[in-house]
């Protein structure tokens, strides 16, 4: 049709690099989120943009070939994390959704690894797969 | 505080309302859109706003600064944001396929699930 | 309140004052703006007066957090006008695609 | 080889980002800017650059000073009451042909007072600028060519 | 029988479920021989009850029984008295000769087996409706015979009259049965108790409520529908669409018949009350009186034996109702002479039917030589239909002259009619049983064995009532003689003839041991019958005399009689029958009209109603219940920069309004939305804010990427009028919401929940950002909810996009999917 | 906090303030879309950065600092590329030059290969 | 505890296989391999649930252990659990009648997955004791339903989806703003917290308002009168076990809710709206019944029994009293069953007969007699007659009424029952009985994922009808649960209330 219109030099060579910082900055909002405001929310909701950017500049089937997986295969799986990450208390024989902690050192520094984070993962998953499935979705409805 | 903020909440229903009384879906969808920012600010006035401290434990501290906003209505209207943007996305995608299929966007057109001439059972056994 | 907050806190008035009123400005450009993309400027205006708004804020409350705030809201902002301007292009191209 | 550059580059990102440079958070960055690079595999081409970074450093000095002069030009535009400035669009010849550094021109040349950007055109020879008064657009072009462009020649081939 | 057998009666009651069950296999197995060891389970109930006989003669009522549904205080129980053990004997016996005549009256009809397990279905319902001792039970027998007979008029359903009339039979006893519940149910009400058996110490208590009227006149609805009372008796005669041994067997020996048990089962309860004198008699009355002249009026055999029918029940009721416990006899006498002649003169008319292949009376004649048999038993069940003596319909009527003779001006009312009408139903008796035997031998066109002309397409109904058009005059084969009936369809018209003879000659002991302990047990104390078949000089036999002379004078002016009654039906032109008819219809036509009126199809008047319903319920209860908020005062210290943001706020709402086009709409919700998030970031919610950031861009997004499809007429016209009641409505519902919530904060607020929040996020939670911790780990299980919604509106939004319509799909442009 | 640092921080803050107002103001004074862009990707990105840069100074941490400075770079980095995109949108939409413009040779390089486009 | 697990195992269980089905989106087979047994697995947790409840009472699960009402409590009592085993035995023999039903582009995109998430947020709904979590799974299962709804977006569906999605919004923004001035005025969100801290109130909240706001918005879910114009409209488009599934599950958890709000947490606001509820009642019934004799195609007849049913429903709750509630509880048990089972039939009637219109759909008897046994069983059990189960509620219903004096809405109760029974009588007499003009039918034997599914559901239907003993008993007891909530209230705060 009439408007390859988005794919300037400059926009083309931006995105690429745009998107991995986004994507790094949702992880890092969503690994944050424990303690300070961010959390698997506005992470997946940064990523998603990252990928609407990316679907904006080089096209749909580049954003595809990009996320290895089906976007809605990834909200599935998020969604199936942060059930599994409820379901976890089964083992430790305490109600459902009770936080289990597991604070390891590895190499010197002690993280914290617990089950809400990996609810929080699962949400991350979940935002970033829907409405990222939703805008190629919709993109690439455009062109018919 | 809350009194003020009330009316602005009462104005957001107003217009949201108003929106969806139109015949046509589009607008019916931006109501849709302030009904849902709408319902946002209700929540969150109906946790009291007067602090505008964020609920954030300081490092030092572990409990909330006396004056700290109330994190549960937060909670919910977190929970509801993203509810009703995923239902606004939803209508919104549906609206445009409706508007695909019907080639009309006004409701005095779009009944085709209850069409004006269904005729009545027969009469006989 | 030693002499370096006086200063601080006094510049810190008048951004919240200066700021408020870019806004509005900008608001009615959006309102006022003939054609489309001028109203799409005003937006990304708008956004970058929200980072300044969030900066200033962020520095008045002692909040430090506010800042990664802004950084996202940059981020999304882009993301915005970069939508409105494919935007614009689709209906150009299409208006084109339909006309002849 | 840029791949590897870029994987640093996000590294020290995201150390940045959460502000501890603990080896296991550069892992972890590692880990992830690995991810990211996955991300965007395949429009990250292997060129050869050679960045000299004495010469780049001296680009963003310049590229900084550009700035505050840009600003104040526009302020005092904006602020007088009666403007007669000539807007126009020049097209600027390229003489660099990589797109990075392409990029990275038209992005200095925004930021720079007067100038704007508009487009590249299809055979990546000519720049469109549009420029606030282009009185004589000869000159707006060969400052702007031996200024930015040749700092960027220099600082990347 | 002790009550130790009670599992036996309980199997009795459902052996003829268990044999309906095993009906159709046996069929299939057996073709119409399935009749015979179908016919020993009626035949078993019948010799197991029999053994009951001895005791209900001394006079003692057996209950017992299970418990059914003891927190609905409903148990499965049951009362053998004399009044439902002669029912139930009745029942089985009239059955297991029903089921032989449909062996042969159906051989052949492929849908055999089905007949026989509605038969027996009916069967057993019926006996649960005679022997069920708690209401609830009565009344789900009661309905199940209404199911049943429902199926089994409907039996051969192709046609459209037998629909009609399977569809008339369900609703107006349907409908009746409804009436009954809510009269059992008003009864249990008032007396606390709800087993028939100690329903007659209550009767005192009873009959001085209040509401007894009402549950009378609920219960006789039940009743008087059932059992064809004028103005329900119509469902009767279109019910002989269905095949003989139904007529025979429901609409002749029991079904009818439970209206007037129920009767005399709740005449003890109900009775000796002015509104029971009055209601029953008259209404017996006009039916014996309208039964009668509109079956003289009839020419097809069923039709007349049909209006017959009506016309008996109607004198039972009278005489049910009549209120002397002397009637009460002639009643249950006359209810058992009933079954023996009416049942045998049905199957005679199926006989010739299912020989001659025509039913209408002016064509049948001179069958006498080719069926003698059946035209012996004819002419027995006919003399005792008459009230000749020796027969047992003799000693009936006799009982009932007896019951009515009185000095007072009602009993000679009654007489009267009950002279007229079983005059008539004399003359009728012998026009069924000796008009197509007598006379010189004509063609008729021949036993038809089961080869129908192709059922007719459905015809709307005719104007004279019941009057179906009997089925197509199949072509004029040779007749092949016409022999007499199977030896199968004999069987019952002739026991039954005989039973009636039989009865009346050892009157003393069918007196001893079926009529006088069914009277006591509706009399509820001790009667004795003692009349018997020697005719004596007195009123009554002159009474009868008379009726016997009225009888044959109209049997001898039959054909003139008959014109003389259409003449007269033809004249009133209405009948009950159309009024069915046209209630249906308007039902139906109503209904429609209703339903357009509510369900307009049009989105916005269902969204205006359901607005003004929100409205509604908003602000009715605040000026109701006076719950209105105080008003706000103005805000003291409220700082620059927020009143910007709310002022942003306000203009980007308008600005939406007022938008020219869509796409200022489309930035000025982005203006809006901003403001919003702004609000939240000044009120200490920064996540909230970014969160409220991220979703206003994303939204705009969505909403440009959509745009680019919709072109678009520019601006809404709403005109004037609409435009105010828009604006009505949006701010009735805007004032509701802002009353309420002004109500809510002005209220105490208990932090109980945050200050929790507080202490522990950090504590054990080791969490900093409450906000995340509430969301994450406290109430996680919203969140898992709320992300399962955003799965699934993306999983829906794809399937929106990709699937078009008609099933094909549209794949995304990537290579996994092209392939496949 | 001391005073030398509190100076350059509400320098900072004034100095991004008043940009910001500048910016908003050209985009109210000046004529066409080009025009007004110019204002509004320079000033505001310079207004918004300083603002970003004075809250980051101002919070005495270098977490904080830095994470005050990655917002400005990235911020710096996606403004041109938006007015360079929004610039080229409006181009292509056909949205006029302002009437007192004079050179303008990127219309005259597509009338140059439309025709090339045509007759070859 | 090991059986408190059961109280959570059949939302998390439902979300968990939708999740894992959406994972293999790409493999329509598996779809459906996965979701049969797993909504057999449902019935079977439902079962063992209501077993548990029965035994010990209301149980209670505390999510992350953060004492109620701090945490989310998911309290089942016996009401919860009888509408779960519905739920459960509904979804089941819809999954089944599925198999067959849906071809497989729609399993590849998301049927089951929709269908488990719907059966995840319905018993969800059912099994929460928090208000707020109940308004999420309201939103799960909308949302689901809306899924289904479009799956395959025929014309007519995305016009009634519309209409569904605009108006059932509305409904949940309505619930969601109730919520939140609930959050306002009692500060909590836990049920057992709010029943407790109701009758303290008193003056200082605006209760009534509230109730009624409450009661807008459940009846607009449930669709009573004035609010169900949604449900004729949209009922009759999507696939016909979509339907049966909508007509089974979605208008009872309105009626749940309206039950647990109104008799729960507010009984003074209950009693005072009870005549305002009879007249919805009495209207709904009518224009239910009176809508289904209008209605020339059977799924939209259909449609307007589920109305009547609600109806019925709702004069229990109106009249209050434990008879009265547990009708109401036992209607919607033999609705829940008995509608999905009519729309099952509808189905199989609408590929045997070639059209769903009563107008040519004819001669249904000879196509297959299996199909007139339970045509006839169905009719007659939705229209209330003995010996099915449609009776006993109806039975109960009537006497309660008249316990209370209100003639009228027993008079309407069997009025409604009669209208039904000519609807359906007629509907059966045309459909079935009636012979086509052109002679002879061939008789067309029914697959197995229609028979299996019809027999489940007419079973259940038969048996309670003989026997409705044990179901009426659990009612009752029900019943006398919503009303004296002291053993509810004592499952959450096991040690009395935790008031800091």
């Amino acid at each position: 049709s009439g408007y390859r219109g988005m794919d300037t030099l400059i926009f083309r060579t931006m995105a690429p690099y745009l998107t991995a910082l986004m994507v790094l900055f949702s992880v890092f909002v969503l690994l944050r989120g424990h303690n300070q405001p961010g959390g698997g929310f506005i992470g997946g909701l940064i990523a998603a943009s990252a990928f609407a950017i990316l679907g904006i500049s080089n096209g749909v089937s580049a954003v595809r070939r990009a996320l290895w997986f089906d976007p809605i295969a990834i909200a599935g799986t998020g969604l199936a994390v942060s059930a599994i990450a409820g379901l976890f208390s089964l083992f430790a024989d305490v109600p459902f959704m009770t936080a289990l902690w597991a604070f390891p050192n590895i190499l010197g520094t002690e993280v914290a690894l617990s089950t809400p984070m990996l609810f929080d993962i699962g949400v991350y998953l979940v935002v970033t797969g829907a409405i990222t499935a939703i805008a190629l979705a919709l993109e690439e409805r455009e062109d018919d | 505080m809350e009194g003020f903020m009330a009316i602005i909440v009462g104005i957001f229903f107003t217009v949201a309302i108003y929106l969806m009384l139109s015949q046509y879906i589009i607008r019916i969808l931006l109501g849709v859109a302030i009904l849902g920012n709408a319902v946002n600010l209700l929540l969150f006035i109906a946790g009291r706003v007067t602090r505008e401290i964020p609920p954030i434990i300081g490092k030092g501290a572990d409990v909330l600064p006396a004056s700290a906003a109330n994190p549960l209505p937060q909670a919910l209207i977190l929970t509801a944001i993203v509810i009703s943007f995923s239902f606004f996305a939803f209508l919104l995608v549906l609206a445009y396929r409706a508007y695909q299929t019907l080639k009309t966007d006004d409701t005095h057109q779009m009944r085709l699930a209850e069409p004006e001439d269904a005729p009545p059972p027969p009469l006989g056994y | 309140m030693t002499a370096g907050d006086q200063i601080l806190e006094l510049s810190i008035w008048f951004a919240l004052v200066a700021l408020p009123i870019a806004f509005l400005m900008t608001v009615v450009r959006v309102m006022a703006g003939p054609s489309l993309p001028d109203r799409v400027v005003a937006l990304d205006m708008l956004v970058a007066i929200a980072i300044g708004f969030l900066a200033v804020v962020a520095l008045k409350t002692g909040f430090h957090l506010y800042i990664d705030i802004a950084m996202a809201l940059g981020l999304v902002g882009f993301l915005a006008t970069i939508a409105f301007a494919r935007f614009l292009l689709a209906t150009a191209g299409k208006a084109k695609a339909g006309v002849p | 080889m840029t791949r590897l550059l870029v994987l640093i580059f996000f590294t020290l990102v995201w150390a940045a980002l959460t502000g501890s440079f603990t080896l296991l958070n550069l892992g972890f960055g590692l880990v992830l800017s690995g991810l990211a690079l996955f991300l965007i595999r395949e429009n990250v081409q292997p060129s050869r650059i050679a960045l000299r970074p004495v010469k780049a450093l001296l680009l963003a000095g310049l590229f900084f000073k550009e700035l505050a002069l840009s600003a104040f030009k526009v302020a005092r535009l904006v602020a007088t009451p009666k403007m007669d400035l000539k807007p126009g669009i020049l097209a600027f010849p390229l003489t660099v042909d990589r797109d990075f550094e392409i990029t990275l021109l038209a992005n200095l040349i925004t930021l720079t007072p007067g100038t704007l950007s508009v487009d590249v055109s299809e055979d990546r020879r000519f720049l469109y600028v549009h420029a606030l008064d282009c009185a004589d657009p000869a000159a707006t072009i060969r400052d702007i060519a031996e200024g930015f462009e040749a700092r960027i020649l220099e600082a990347f081939r | 029988m002790a009550a130790s057998d009670a599992p036996y009666i309980f199997l009795a009651l459902m052996a003829p479920f268990l044999a309906a069950a095993a009906a159709p296999v046996l069929t299939r197995a057996l073709g119409h021989w399935a009749a015979l060891p179908l016919a020993l389970v009626p035949a078993g109930i019948f010799a197991f009850f029999c053994r009951a006989l001895p005791d209900v003669q001394g006079g003692q009522a057996l209950t017992g029984g299970y418990v059914w549904v003891p927190s609905f205080n409903v148990s499965y129980s049951w009362l053998i008295d004399g009044l439902s053990l002669t029912f139930v004997l009745l029942i089985s016996g009239i059955g297991a000769l029903i089921l032989l005549y449909a062996g042969g009256y159906l051989k052949g009809h492929p849908q055999q087996g089905r007949f026989f397990a509605f038969i027996l279905m009916f069967m057993g319902s019926m006996l649960g409706v005679v022997v069920s001792d708690s209401f609830l039970m009565l009344f789900v027998y009661w309905e199940l015979t209404s199911i049943t007979s429902f199926l089994l008029i409907g039996f051969d359903h192709a046609r459209e009259a037998s629909r009609r009339a399977a569809i008339q039979a369900l609703v107006v006893t349907g409908g009746g049965g409804l009436a009954l519940l809510a009269g059992l149910i008003l009864i249990w009400n008032v007396t606390g108790i709800s087993t028939i058996s100690l329903l007659t110490e209550y009767a005192p208590a009873l009959k001085a409520s209040p509401y007894y009227f009402a549950a009378l006149l609920l219960i006789l609805g039940g009743a008087f529908t059932k059992s064809a009372q004028f103005p329900f008796h119509f469902w009767l005669p279109n019910a002989m669409e269905a095949p003989t041994p139904v007529s025979a067997y429901l609409h002749s020996a029991t079904m009818v018949k439970a209206g007037v048990f129920l009767l005399m089962r709740l005449q003890p309860a109900l009775g000796d009350t002015p509104a029971w004198e009055t209601i029953l008699p008259v209404f017996g009355g006009a039916t014996l009186i309208a039964g009668t002249i509109i079956g003289i009026g009839q020419t097809d055999l069923k039709q007349m034996l049909a209006y017959t029918t009506v016309a008996s029940l109607g004198l039972l009721v009278m005489m049910t109702g009549f209120g002397t416990p002397h009637a009460l006899e002639s009643a249950a006498l006359y209810l058992v002479a009933h079954a023996f002649f009416k049942g045998a003169l049905f199957m005679v008319a199926g006989a010739i039917d299912h020989e001659a292949g025509t039913r209408d009376v002016t064509r049948l004649s001179g069958l006498r030589r080719v069926m003698p048999v059946t035209f012996a038993a004819a002419i027995v069940a006919a003399l005792s239909m008459g009230g000749l003596p020796p027969f047992l319909g003799f000693l009936a009527k006799e009982e009932v002259y007896e019951a009515l003779a009185g000095g007072n001006p009602r009993a000679i009312a009654f007489t009267l009619a009950a002279i007229v009408g079983n005059g008539l139903m004399f003359a009728l008796a012998f026009a069924v049983a000796l008009k197509p035997f007598a006379g010189a031998e004509r063609d008729l066109p021949g036993p038809h064995h089961e080869a129908e002309a192709g059922t007719e397409i459905g015809a709307p109904p005719s104007a004279l009532p019941g009057i179906s058009p009997s089925r197509g005059e199949n072509g004029k084969r040779h007749a092949p003689h016409i022999h007499e009936a199977p030896a199968l369809m004999l069987a019952g018209p002739v026991v039954l003839a005989l039973a009636g003879l039989l009865a009346g000659v050892f009157s003393q002991a069918f007196h001893a041991t079926f009529a006088s302990p069914m009277a006591s047990a509706i009399a509820h104390e001790a009667r004795a019958i003692s009349i018997s078949a020697i005719p004596h000089l007195s009123l009554p036999f002159l009474l009868s005399l008379a009726t016997i002379a009225l009888g044959v004078i109209v049997y001898l002016f039959l054909d003139r009689a008959r014109e003389a009654a259409t003449a007269a039906l033809e004249s009133i032109g209405w009948g009950p029958d159309q009024g069915f008819d046209q209630a249906m219809r308007g039902l139906v036509r109503g209904a429609y009209l209703i339903t357009r009126r509510i369900q307009t199809g049009r989105l916005e008047t269902y969204i205006m109603v359901t607005f003004i319903v929100i409205g509604a319920s908003l602000l009715l209860p605040m000026a109701v219940f006076s719950e209105w908020p105080a008003l706000p005062g103005w805000p003291v210290g409220v700082a620059f920069h927020e009143l910007v943001i709310f002022a942003i706020a306000v203009i980007g709402l308008f600005a939406v309004v007022g938008a020219a086009d869509r796409l200022t709409a489309i930035v000025s919700l982005g203006i809006q939305g901003f403001a919003v998030a702004l609000i939240f970031m000044l009120y200490g919610a920064p996540d909230l804010a970014f969160t409220q950031f991220m979703v206003e861009t994303l939204s705009v997004v969505i909403l440009a990427l959509v745009m680019t499809r919709l072109d678009l007429k520019p601006s809404d016209h709403r005109h004037g009028r609409e435009l105010v009641k828009d604006a009505i409505i949006a701010l009735a519902c805007g004032v509701g919401f802002t009353a309420l919530l002004l109500r809510a904060v002005q209220g105490p607020f208990n932090t109980a929940l945050t200050d929790f929040f507080s202490q522990w996020s950090k504590v054990v939670a080791h969490g900093t950002n409450v906000v995340n911790v509430i969301i994450v780990d406290f109430r996680g299980t919203d969140t898992l909810g709320e992300i399962a919604v955003v799965t699934i509106t993306g999983l829906a939004i794809l399937a929106l996009i990709r699937i078009r319509a008609g099933g094909d799909v549209k794949p995304a442009d990537n290579d996994p999917e092209r392939s496949a | 906090m001391t005073l030398w640092l509190a100076i350059p921080v509400s320098l900072l803050i004034v100095g991004g303030a008043l940009f910001a107002v500048l910016a908003a103001l050209g985009l109210l004074r000046l004529p066409d879309v080009y025009t007004r862009m110019h204002a509004a990707s320079k000033a505001g990105t310079v207004g918004s950065g300083l603002l970003l840069i004075a809250a980051g100074l101002g919070s005495q941490d270098p977490a904080i600092f830095i994470r005050a400075l990655a917002g400005f770079i990235f911020f710096i980095l996606t403004a041109p590329v938006s007015a360079h995109l929004l610039a080229r949108a409006a181009h292509l939409a056909h949205v006029p030059l302002d009437p007192s413009s004079i050179r303008d040779d990127y219309a005259r390089d597509e009338a140059r290969d439309e025709e090339t486009v045509h007759p070859k | 505890p090991a059986s408190h697990w059961l109280v959570i195992a059949p939302p998390v269980w439902c979300l968990l296989i939708g999740a894992i089905l959406i994972m293999v989106r790409k493999r329509p087979g598996l779809q459906s391999w996965l979701a049969v047994p797993a909504l057999g697995a449902l019935v079977l947790i439902d079962a063992a649930l209501l077993v548990a409840v029965t035994r010990e009472g209301p149980i209670t699960m505390v999510m992350g252990r953060w004492l109620p009402p701090f945490g989310i409590a998911f309290t089942v009592d016996l009401t919860g659990a009888l509408f779960n085993l519905a739920t459960g035995i509904a979804a089941f023999a819809a999954g089944i009648s599925a198999l067959g039903d849906i071809d497989r582009t729609r399993r590849a995109y998301g049927f089951f997955p929709f269908l488990l998430m719907m059966v995840g947020g319905v018993s969800g709904a059912f099994l929460t004791g928090d208000i707020f979590n109940l308004y999420v799974w309201f939103e799960v299962l909308l949302i689901s339903s809306f899924g289904l709804l479009i799956l395959g977006s025929e014309r007519e569906q995305l016009d009634g989806a519309t209409k569904y999605a605009i108006l059932n919004l509305i409904g949940t923004t309505l619930f969601l703003i109730a919520v939140g001035i609930l959050y306002a005025v009692f500060g909590t969100l836990n049920m057992a917290d709010i029943a407790l801290r109701a009758p303290t109130l008193g003056q200082a909240a605006p209760m009534m308002t509230l109730g009624l706001v409450f009661i807008a918005a459940f009846s607009m879910k449930a669709a009573a009168f004035p609010v169900n114009f949604w449900l004729p409209a949209s009922y009759h488009t999507p696939r016909i076990v979509v339907a049966g599934l909508f007509a089974g599950l979605l208008t009872k958890v309105g009626v749940y809710a309206l039950i647990r709000v109104m008799v729960m947490l507010f009984p003074g606001a209950g009693s005072a709206y009870s005549t305002l509820i009879g007249v919805v009642a009495v209207l709904t019934m009518l224009t239910g019944a009176l809508g289904a004799l209008a209605q020339a195609d059977l799924r939209r007849m259909l449609g307007y029994m589920v109305i009547s049913g609600i109806g019925i429903m709702l004069t229990g709750v109106s009249l209050g009293g434990q008879t009265a509630i547990s009708g109401a509880i036992f209607y919607a048990l033999h609705s829940m069953i008995v509608m999905l089972a009519l729309y099952l039939l509808a189905g199989v009637a609408g590929r045997m007969g070639g059209s769903f219109s009563l107008h040519e759909l004819s001669g249904l008897y000879a196509r297959s007699q299996l199909l007139a046994a339970f045509a006839l069983a169905l009719f007659l059990s939705v229209s209330g007659l003995p010996p099915f189960s449609g009776f006993w509620p109806k039975a109960v219903l009537v006497k309660a009424a008249f316990d209370f004096g209100a003639w009228w809405q027993g008079a309407a109760i069997l009025v409604s029952g009669l209208l039904t029974t000519i609807a359906a009588t007629r509907a059966f007499a045309l459909g079935w009985w009636r012979m086509p003009a052109a002679g002879a039918v061939a008789p067309m034997r029914m697959p197995a994922t229609e028979i299996l599914p019809l027999a489940i559901l007419t079973f259940v239907s038969v048996g309670i009808g003989l026997y409705p003993e044990p179901l009426l008993a659990l009612a009752q007891t029900a019943a006398a649960g919503l009303l004296d909530p002291t053993a509810y209230l004592h499952s959450v705060f096991p040690q009395g209330v935790a008031t800091p």
